[in-house]
């Protein structure tokens, strides 16, 4: 079983040199953390930035730079600003390789829920949906299972969608799994001590299991 | 060129009057329009439409306008942090609409530029869907959004000249040239204000031609809401 | 009877302290040389510049600063570059508060044919049907009649149309001419020495006359 | 970043097949790519559609890759001063589609920005309006236009830099940004080459994200159609 960081890590393997990459907030900000040397990516942030850098020191901490998550940053060599529209031009064109965020579930034909829960105080998709609706290549960095242990790889999302077949993979605590254009997910990689069954039990979508299933190498 | 120089943030929104469609620049706290906001509180302005993406926290920004129950409506995409906010919007004082914020400025975008609709992939199949127009391009679906135009748009920029020329610093630009495209009227503080001939043309990001009112700005307080730092 | 010049110096008396202006090439353009120095304004060239200046010295020209006739301009304190998206947003969008153009013939409720006459080569639009459908406020500088001795003031266009019911005001070699939200055209001012008559005789579609019409002060 | 120049403009365009669409920057000879095509007129590749506000003269730009009849399509809004131009079109030769100027500049920035679709009111009740869904909002009729995008998009820049981040010069400016950001590949050709870290983000035009290929371009002639003087 993986903690956030294993997810993180793991998600960080399938980023390859030269992308463009939109991170949610969560997990998928862990990711930058984990990704290789000799792979160059520069991470889009929506509210107007392209390059994002670490956390500037204490003495160049600027009001004016911050990132999606309204945290301080610092910009790279070659970092861009722009205004928001142009932002979600980008988003919305195509032009980002990958966007990797968090959900509360996702179904078996890729749908996702992860802006609103009935009965709570509804803060706003904020960019969400515009990035689930125009990403060719989405994936979700989740828990499995709920607090209450209920499965979040679902038949049908429950809770009010932001996207509709977008997702095209995800990771988990357990598990990777690819959502196939047909439906379905399929077992790619198990999380290290995590047997099929564990991950069958813990998956309440239909789940494909084809031959051997390897481990994760983290 | 004449001057659109006024004096203060007072006299810059002196006559924006009760139940006016606003616009106010900013993502989070960064790049929000500080001293109109203190400004419009005093002036007690009531009934408001606030754009915006975001409606501040519970002591700055669009939250104080909040406070003084100021605002009857806010059209924004994400409206966390704030605890009065929530009140108000379950004791149904408060009427919200939630965009996604890439339509949001698009939207904003498209009423500067004068198109009036476009179509979007954002929000289809999901409740941003109801009652909209849904049409397939290519293979793929889309929903029409349309323009979104404000009586006064208050936008805060770095640098500025007496020709409303602007120039935003960092991710301060945010919301703010769209925003300023799209007012009727539209206010622009800076933080300097600059003779005619000092921007270079070539770096402005909002040319003049959107911008009315124009001031500097004084006691920045620029509040970060979430101060991340490395060693 | 006015000249080319006559007719600039007379639309440039409609030109007001602060307006933002599209000249049309041609008489248009000659404005420009005509408006008070006490009255501020800003051009706006369509390929991306606000505030265009004088013609540059043989020193300063540059292949990189042209307006949109294609001709070597200068800026002026206060210019703005942009590219032609923002550009047209700005036209679009009702910014520019006075657009100035020449015309083949215009119609008695505003049409204008300004772009294609059949049988010759057709070179395009330009930006002329954008102008046309998005300013407020549209002037067209022209001759009354044709070479050929033909009124260009019809009832309705022969030529094929650049945009319907957007002419507001019209002024020609013999008169200046507003045009009626309901049609026709409205005698505002006779040019020095012409008859009332002679307007008549020139204007194909429905003059009106009411009261006596002065002759325009240049 | 990784790095996206290349050698030079052979290198760039060398895979462009006969059949593609293009974009190419420029108004006028204004900020026209010139380096690519030279490098296309070597190439001989044809069949090209061509996506430009304009098509060159005889013996310059565009003009060039006419008279080697690489051209099968233009894609305009003024097609004026080429006389190879008009004696292709008048037989029949060359097919020319001509847009008004501004819906041309949205089209392609809707391109690059995901939108498939937009309303305009430019050329409503004209021959432009043929076919086209007509459609009114707020008392004002509109045509409905279309995106438009290229298999390459080819343009000039004053500066850029090794991630592909671009600055351009006066009004070079023009239709270059938004057919960077429409084109499956975008190749740019600069002035002036830096290392990374050299523009200032806050005055870059042309974010690298848009940008495949980058080259210092040379022996610029930057033709001037009319050079007007003052003394």
């Amino acid at each position: 079983m993986l903690d956030k960081v294993g997810i993180a890590k793991r998600i960080a393997q399938e980023v390859r040199d030269g992308w463009y990459i939109n991170l949610g907030i969560g997990i998928p900000t862990l990711v930058a953390n984990y990704i290789p040397d000799n792979i160059n990516v520069v991470l889009q942030s929506e509210n107007g930035l392209l390059g994002i850098g670490p956390f500037p020191t204490e003495e160049k901490v600027d009001a004016d730079l911050i990132n999606a998550g309204k945290q301080t940053v610092s910009m790279m060599p070659g970092s861009v600003l722009f205004d928001s529209s142009e932002s979600f031009g980008m988003i919305r064109g195509g032009h980002v390789d990958l966007t990797i965020l968090g959900a509360m579930e996702v179904s078996e034909n890729g749908d996702i829920s992860n802006w609103k829960i009935p009965g709570k105080m509804v803060k706003g998709m904020g960019g969400a949906m515009d990035l689930v609706a125009s990403a060719d290549n989405i994936i979700v960095a989740m828990q499995h299972r709920s607090r209450s242990g209920d499965s979040k790889l679902l038949k049908e999302c429950t809770l009010p969608i932001t996207g509709i077949k977008c997702v095209k993979k995800i990771v988990t605590d357990l598990a990777v799994l690819d959502i196939l254009p047909q439906g379905g997910f399929q077992l790619i990689e198990r999380a290290p001590g995590v047997s099929v069954e564990e991950i069958e039990n813990a998956t309440a979508g239909k789940l494909i299991v084809d031959g051997d299933i390897p481990e994760m190498k983290i | 060129m004449i001057s659109k120089v006024v004096n203060d943030a007072d006299e810059a929104v002196i006559d924006i009057p009760n139940n006016a469609v606003l616009m106010l620049g900013g993502f989070g706290l960064c790049g929000i329009p500080e001293n109109c906001i203190s400004a419009l509180l005093k002036t007690g302005v009531t009934g408001l439409t606030c754009i915006s993406n975001n409606a501040g926290v519970d002591d700055f920004g669009i939250g104080l306008m909040l406070k003084t129950r100021q605002v009857k409506k806010m059209i924004s995409s994400y409206v966390g942090e704030n605890a009065e906010f929530e009140r108000q919007l379950l004791a149904g004082e408060l009427e919200v609409d939630l965009i996604p914020q890439g339509t949001l400025a698009e939207r904003i975008r498209a009423g500067g530029a004068g198109i009036p609709a476009f179509f979007t992939p954002a929000g289809y199949g999901t409740e941003v869907a109801e009652g909209k127009e849904v049409r397939e391009f290519h293979g793929k679906q889309y929903l029409m959004e349309s323009w979104l135009r404000s009586d006064f748009s208050i936008v805060k920029a770095w640098k500025g000249d007496t020709a409303g020329n602007l120039i935003f610093k960092g991710t301060a630009r945010n919301f703010n040239p769209m925003m300023a495209a799209a007012g009727k009227v539209t206010i622009a503080e800076v933080e300097e204000l600059v003779p005619l001939g000092e921007l270079d043309p070539n770096e402005i990001h909002t040319p003049g031609i959107y911008v009315q009112r124009i001031f500097k700005g004084s006691d920045y307080e620029k509040r970060i809401e979430q101060r991340t730092v490395s060693n």
